[in-house]
């Protein structure tokens, strides 16, 4: 353990009702070198108001491209516990549930070979464990898997695909969001740990329009379920509602579509109108629900703005039936793969290849047909192209 | 060789089903509607009448095993040794009905707060500044736990015409939906890269590094076998940073916090939507950053002065207008405000339509 | 030289005070409101409790000066001596009351279309094509005349829930504001230009001629002393014509029409937008140009079967969804119509709420 | 006069209900070789589908840049009549408002020296004169200065500054369109007949937010007319058209803003969130008015989709009071051409640069502050520009 360091920057953190991540550290910094200097380090940079972290190096476990992220600090001497600073990115189950049972033998191997610190999770989904060196790498590879876990996407790849809670607690979900997403994490192994596209790829998969994995803001492909014919109403239920709210305004008026009329005892939807956004569902979670021909609609190219500025997914399949093995969404994604692979430049996303190239080579790429859900409305400048054989 | 014993890979992750708790097992998909009954706690009911109950706890995301090891001992005592996480990294346990009222009182009682349901503030997604990255402009953490040690009242108590999400990336890499959040805190680099001449021939690919620069700020410097930069070109994005660690950008006195609001994700009532420049920066104030908690307490208590029932943030605003806001909030409008990137005509105000203030 | 008489030069626009009719000037800033008599006559009234009739005619632009001497005459019999033209070129007059009966019927005795005024279809705002300009792709005057000759009653007598404005420009040029009409018609190019080698030297600067290209299509071709277009590059713009004689893009098989709706340029009840397209190609078929005309007045006649009162072409649109609208009008969706210039991002839907159709 | 030409194509556009231009250019055959070669070489373009229009050259009248359009067929032997095709154009007054007298003066210089066609008026506004020779060029502007007449604009330089009606017939006209129109005119002589901008510039003012004058989408300045006070309302005349009328649903709904009520009888604005959008004045000319505190909405960078996208005019600034002789709304023209010289390339539109160099630099140059209404929201992306004092 190295010399003991004075935080008392960090010690203020300690303090208030908020959850104290400093509490977390010095309790880990208890057992864990790493973790202590991890302080020390951390208060250096309240101090210096910069990171003390370089660039990291290429580390990892064997026949794997990603799942580890190399870090090493700039203050070797100074804290040799974070001289190396790796994380492990653990591949979570769909959903985030766990059993204590899963979860202890877990924390066995990260006190084992690490700081004992994690997020849980990160932003990606990860279970990500902060800080360990470069030998125990293997180590903990051979253990976690020996438990049955695996790593996670990084690097150049396809990364852990995520997925809302869905079907599991959730009665809006159109879709089967965990099976999706574990399906998609199984049949896509080897295209997450061994990083060979042009940059990240990400999925995600939300089972409405609620969105509450954030898909369409932040995966390459987002997955939203939805449904094609008529929200269910049960009218003795909305009478009932209508005694503790106002159903007029806070249902009916707020409709985005107008779509909606409420006589004070009956509710009608225009379902033609409709355009799914959830908000009379999920005022009225009792009264109403999605309908019964469920599905999805397939989005592309979400993503932050590094570096032509951030772009959310937009319509690519309005509507896709997404049943077991989903074989229809793998095939969809090979092909978008395979278009990305043939066009896209180092470090470019799927989404910017688009905005590059235009919507049409892709489109022609993976046979899908343009269809008007795709814009939100035609193009305004007269700049069109037609390809030769149009032109007669 | 042949004796070592088979490397195990690609198992990706593990089955969910086995990590289910027997009442959602089997009524999985059967859920039919839920109820909040207070801003911890919330009951599903299925198709089959089962019940499920939930209760919330905040974490802050960087937590130790003792930590995990403590949540798996609340979930033996109560909730048949299942729990799970949020996609905002809060804590769930599924007790029985007779056992939410322990759970509640028991997690209290060892100092967790049990909230985050409904409208409110929820937990703040953030990334790793300090403590990890080698690129923030900012810490990340800390900056969330002075801010929420000011807010956390609207996570276990106090109600807000609709959720706020409140979000923090240390730099423009925006690990996280930060751009599209009701409160985006996001830490911004002001002055431009250093060129370490000595050391970028080797450590740096030249051509990728200027192909890096999306503004087109660098050149080459054949003199010294590195870079130029142009700095009244520079947008300070980090990106060639990311490409090439001769380039350092990170500076003490250049460095801090800018605030964005008004983005969203759900498409209830309208799309979802990218969150906007509105204070430009704030300085990195360690341990507390009192300028940015002020501020985006500000913005909260605005917000729940003016908004309407179910209104986000950016709905309240688009609504009230941006002229408005501005005049509400006292916040100054300044050339930072107007963009001036690629797409920025898009931006620009194209109608002799709007308000006075 | 001397002895010359002084040139007269910028003598700038006329006192327009000359030219207004006794009753505008006395009158001038103080009308108080107007009604409308009909779809060709309207009646201000001034604050003064002063009447002015205005009483509106067609006109086809492009006129002799017989015509002029013609409206003189008219203007002389009915209105002092005093006419004016609209911004639509429209031709009004001025009668005193009693007599606006008189001048409707000697207008309409000698062929002339009164109307304009209120909801329906006023003149048509056009441009060159092939009377005057060398850039067109396809006629102006013509194209005009075919498609009003059909819909002139929405000028004269039937009403439609709002205004709409069409618009013809024959290229990409857009002379006139056709890219913020209801309907817009626009003459296309879809053939890149041929390289004339023999006259480009001489008649074209290189490097002009290559930066004017939008898409960066041209290069040099120094073995010719000329230039290359690499056509799948092209968007056929004609802004290299404009810039360079010797690439001409006019041919008779590319050339022909396409169609842009729901533009708009007031700001009433929301800002003013742009025309976007829903038909990217019409032959051009001289002299009746029959698939233009029976396109235009499908989408007339399908706006106003489902259009609301007051509503503008692309306010109604927008609140029924373009899905809605290609399904309405039984337009085919095709890939012409997803942009796919700079700014494309911000056309494409990202949200997943839309209609079915 | 040339041969005699069969002109069947352009024969069937003398029939239909609308009035011909095929009419109007036959009248001027018969007393114009220009006019009559016009139809034979316009029903050859019928007939090939393509222009017989050569680039033009420059021609043009002693001391002036512009005004004229030279044209020239590329069928010359067999069209001598339209061998040169030059159009001429003439500055309208403000308004386009004529007497007889003068339209008839201007016919008899016209049909003296030219085709005897015209348009009445061209897009940007001017009177154009459709066909004549480069030798009569300056025996034609002699004649029109002579009867007080100047050319109009053409090149690069100030274009014909046109306006709505306004105040001349319009009750919602809340700046003196016309008038600021001829003065800008005035003022702006040299810069409308000597071309040394980098692209061309044009002027429209329109007295209100229904833009008569399509100023927002083709002007490079568009000058809207509005109010700062309240809208003024007659309850009287309310209560009176609500009788033939649906106030609520054809005002109160459709008002953008949503700041209008009505009980039946009393209607009620609350100016501070009306944005002045006309609707509710429109609908109801005889019970509401436009406030009374007037003046302008100074706008820019209007134009058409070359190269880069057409642009609307957006706010530059949002209310400028606008009183005779204007020498406020002149000083900010200048100031913008000055930093449009300084900074504009060659067929660089002001809209086009301010887009490419941003606003900051346009706003520092002629010393306007920002504020909100130059935006419909702020910035999104994250790549903020600091100038060098600012970071301390
Ligand atoms: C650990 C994590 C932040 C966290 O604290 O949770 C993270 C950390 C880093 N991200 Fe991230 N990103 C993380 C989720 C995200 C997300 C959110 C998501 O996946 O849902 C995004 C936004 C969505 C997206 O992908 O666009 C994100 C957008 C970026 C970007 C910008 C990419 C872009 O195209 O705009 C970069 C820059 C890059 O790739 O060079 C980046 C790069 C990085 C790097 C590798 C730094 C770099 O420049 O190379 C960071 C490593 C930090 C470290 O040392 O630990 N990270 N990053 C998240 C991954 C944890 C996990 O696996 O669960
Ligand atoms: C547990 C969780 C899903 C998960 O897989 O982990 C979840 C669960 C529920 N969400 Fe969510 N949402 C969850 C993240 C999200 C997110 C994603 C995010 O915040 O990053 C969003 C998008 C946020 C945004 O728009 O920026 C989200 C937007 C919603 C909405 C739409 C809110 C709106 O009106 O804009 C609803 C519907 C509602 O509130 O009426 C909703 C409704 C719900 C319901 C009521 C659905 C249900 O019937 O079970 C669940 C309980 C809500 C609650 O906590 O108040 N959930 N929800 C996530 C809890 C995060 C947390 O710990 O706070
Ligand atoms: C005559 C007229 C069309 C008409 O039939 O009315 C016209 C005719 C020409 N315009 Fe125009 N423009 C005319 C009003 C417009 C307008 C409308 C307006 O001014 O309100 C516009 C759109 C607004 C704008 O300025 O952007 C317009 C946008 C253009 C453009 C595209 C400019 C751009 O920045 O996008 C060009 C191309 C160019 O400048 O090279 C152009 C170029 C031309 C040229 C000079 C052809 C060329 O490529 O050099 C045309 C000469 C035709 C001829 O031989 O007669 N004309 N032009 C209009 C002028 C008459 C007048 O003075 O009253
Ligand atoms: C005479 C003229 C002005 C001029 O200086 O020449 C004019 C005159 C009037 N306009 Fe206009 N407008 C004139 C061109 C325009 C234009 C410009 C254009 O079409 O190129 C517009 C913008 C069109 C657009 O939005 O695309 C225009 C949009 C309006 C509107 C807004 C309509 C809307 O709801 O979107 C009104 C108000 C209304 O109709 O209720 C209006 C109202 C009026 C009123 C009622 C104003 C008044 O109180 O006198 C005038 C008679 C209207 C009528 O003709 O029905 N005027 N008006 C122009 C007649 C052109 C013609 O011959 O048809
Ligand atoms: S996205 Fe929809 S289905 Fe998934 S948890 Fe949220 S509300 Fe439920
Ligand atoms: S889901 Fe949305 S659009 Fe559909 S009826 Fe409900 S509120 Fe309206
Ligand atoms: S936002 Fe930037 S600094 Fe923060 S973790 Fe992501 S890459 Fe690192
Ligand atoms: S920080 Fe960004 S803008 Fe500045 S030089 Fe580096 S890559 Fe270019
Ligand atoms: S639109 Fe094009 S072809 Fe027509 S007059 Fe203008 S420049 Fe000429
Ligand atoms: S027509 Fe336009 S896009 Fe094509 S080569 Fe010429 S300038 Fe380039
Ligand atoms: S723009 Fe306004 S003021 Fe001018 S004529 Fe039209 S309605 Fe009247
Ligand atoms: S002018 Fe427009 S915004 Fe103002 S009250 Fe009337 S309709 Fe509403």
């Amino acid at each position: 353990m190295s010399k003991d360091v004075k935080t008392p920057m960090l010690d203020d953190l300690e303090k208030g009702a908020w959850p104290s991540f400093v509490k977390e550290i010095k309790k880990a910094a208890k057992r864990s070198n790493t973790a202590h200097d991890l302080l020390g380090i951390l208060e250096r940079s309240y101090r210096d108001k910069v990171t003390h972290w370089k660039h990291g190096g290429i580390v990892g476990v064997l026949g794997y491209g990603g799942g580890v992220i190399g870090r090493y600090c700039d203050l070797p001497e100074e804290f040799p516990g974070v001289a190396h600073f790796h994380t492990v990115r653990i591949n979570p189950p769909s959903g985030f549930f766990y059993t204590s049972k899963a979860m202890k033998e877990l924390c066995d191997i990260w006190d084992k070979y690490g700081s004992g610190l994690t997020n849980l999770h990160g932003s990606t989904g990860d279970m990500v464990w902060l800080g360990t060196q470069t030998d125990k790498l293997e180590p903990i590879f051979a253990e976690i898997t020996a438990k049955g876990w695996d790593l996670g996407g990084s690097g150049s790849c396809l990364r852990t695909p995520s997925s809302c809670v869905g079907m599991a607690r959730c009665e809006f979900s159109n879709i089967d969001t965990m099976s999706i997403c574990h399906t998609m994490t199984q049949k896509f192994q080897d295209e997450l740990h061994r990083p060979a596209f042009p940059y990240k790829f990400k999925i995600k998969v939300s089972g409405c329009a609620n969105d509450c994995t954030a898909a369409v803001a932040r995966a390459d492909m987002s997955i939203i379920g939805t449904w094609k014919d008529n929200i269910r109403i049960d009218q003795a239920e909305v009478k009932n509602l209508a005694k503790s709210m106002n159903i007029q305004e806070e249902v009916v008026d707020m409709c985005p579509t107008k779509c909606m009329s409420f006589d004070g005892s009956t509710l009608k939807i225009n379902d033609k109108d409709c355009n799914r956004c959830m908000h009379c569902i999920n005022r009225m979670p009792k009264a109403l629900r999605p309908g019964k021909e469920k599905g999805a609609t397939i989005m592309l190219g979400g993503k932050a703005p590094i570096v032509t500025g951030a772009l959310m997914s937009w319509v690519l399949v309005p509507f896709m039936k997404l049943e077991a093995p989903y074989d229809n969404l793998e095939a969809l994604i090979r092909k978008l793969w395979e278009w990305w692979d043939d066009h896209g430049k180092n470090r470019e996303r799927i989404g910017e290849l688009v905005d590059r190239m235009g919507m049409r080579s892709m489109l022609e790429a993976t046979g899908l047909p343009p269809v008007p859900q795709m814009v939100k409305a035609p193009r305004t400048n007269p700049y069109v192209f037609w390809a030769p054989g149009e032109v007669k | 060789m042949a004796d070592k014993p088979k490397r195990i890979t690609d198992l990706g992750s593990p089955d969910y089903n086995k990590f289910l708790p027997p009442v959602i097992a089997k009524n999985y998909g059967k859920w039919k509607y839920h109820e909040y009954i207070n801003k911890g706690v919330m009951k599903h009911v299925s198709e089959t009448g089962d019940e499920l109950y939930t209760v919330r706890i905040a974490t802050p995301r960087l937590v130790s095993t003792d930590y995990i090891r403590e949540m798996c001992d609340f979930s033996e005592k109560y909730s048949g040794g299942y729990l799970r996480w949020t996609t905002r990294h809060n804590v769930e346990f599924f007790p029985a009905k007779e056992q939410v009222d322990g759970l509640v009182a028991d997690l209290k009682k060892a100092g967790h707060l049990v909230g985050g349901i409904g409208y409110g503030i929820s937990n703040v997604v953030h990334t790793q500044g300090w403590i990890h990255c080698h690129t923030p402009a900012t810490d990340a953490s800390g900056v969330v736990k002075a801010v929420m040690d000011e807010l956390h009242e609207y996570f276990t108590t106090k109600t807000l015409p609709a959720r706020v999400r409140i979000a923090l990336a240390c730099c423009l890499n925006m690990c996280g939906a930060v751009h599209c959040s009701d409160i985006a805190i996001l830490g911004i680099h002001r002055l431009p890269p250093k060129v370490n001449e000595a050391t970028l021939a080797n450590q740096c690919e030249i051509p990728t590094t200027i192909a890096s620069c999306p503004t087109g700020a660098i050149s080459p410097n054949p003199a010294t076998k590195s870079v130029k930069i142009k700095s009244e070109r520079c947008m300070y994005c980090g990106n060639c940073y990311t490409m090439c660690p001769s380039l350092p950008i990170a500076d003490g006195t250049g460095d801090g916090i800018s605030i964005y609001v008004g983005g969203k994700v759900s498409n209830a009532r309208g799309p979802a939507r990218m969150s906007k420049l509105v204070i430009p920066f704030l300085p990195n104030n360690p341990p507390r950053w009192p300028e940015t908690v002020k501020a985006v307490k500000h913005l909260v208590e605005v917000y729940a002065q003016n908004a309407k029932k179910h209104e986000r943030m950016g709905e309240w605003i688009e609504r009230i207008g941006w002229e408005r806001f501005f005049k509400l909030t006292g916040i100054p409008f300044t050339y930072q405000h107007i963009d001036d990137f690629t797409f920025a005509r898009d931006t620009f105000r194209m109608t002799p339509t709007f308000k006075w203030e």
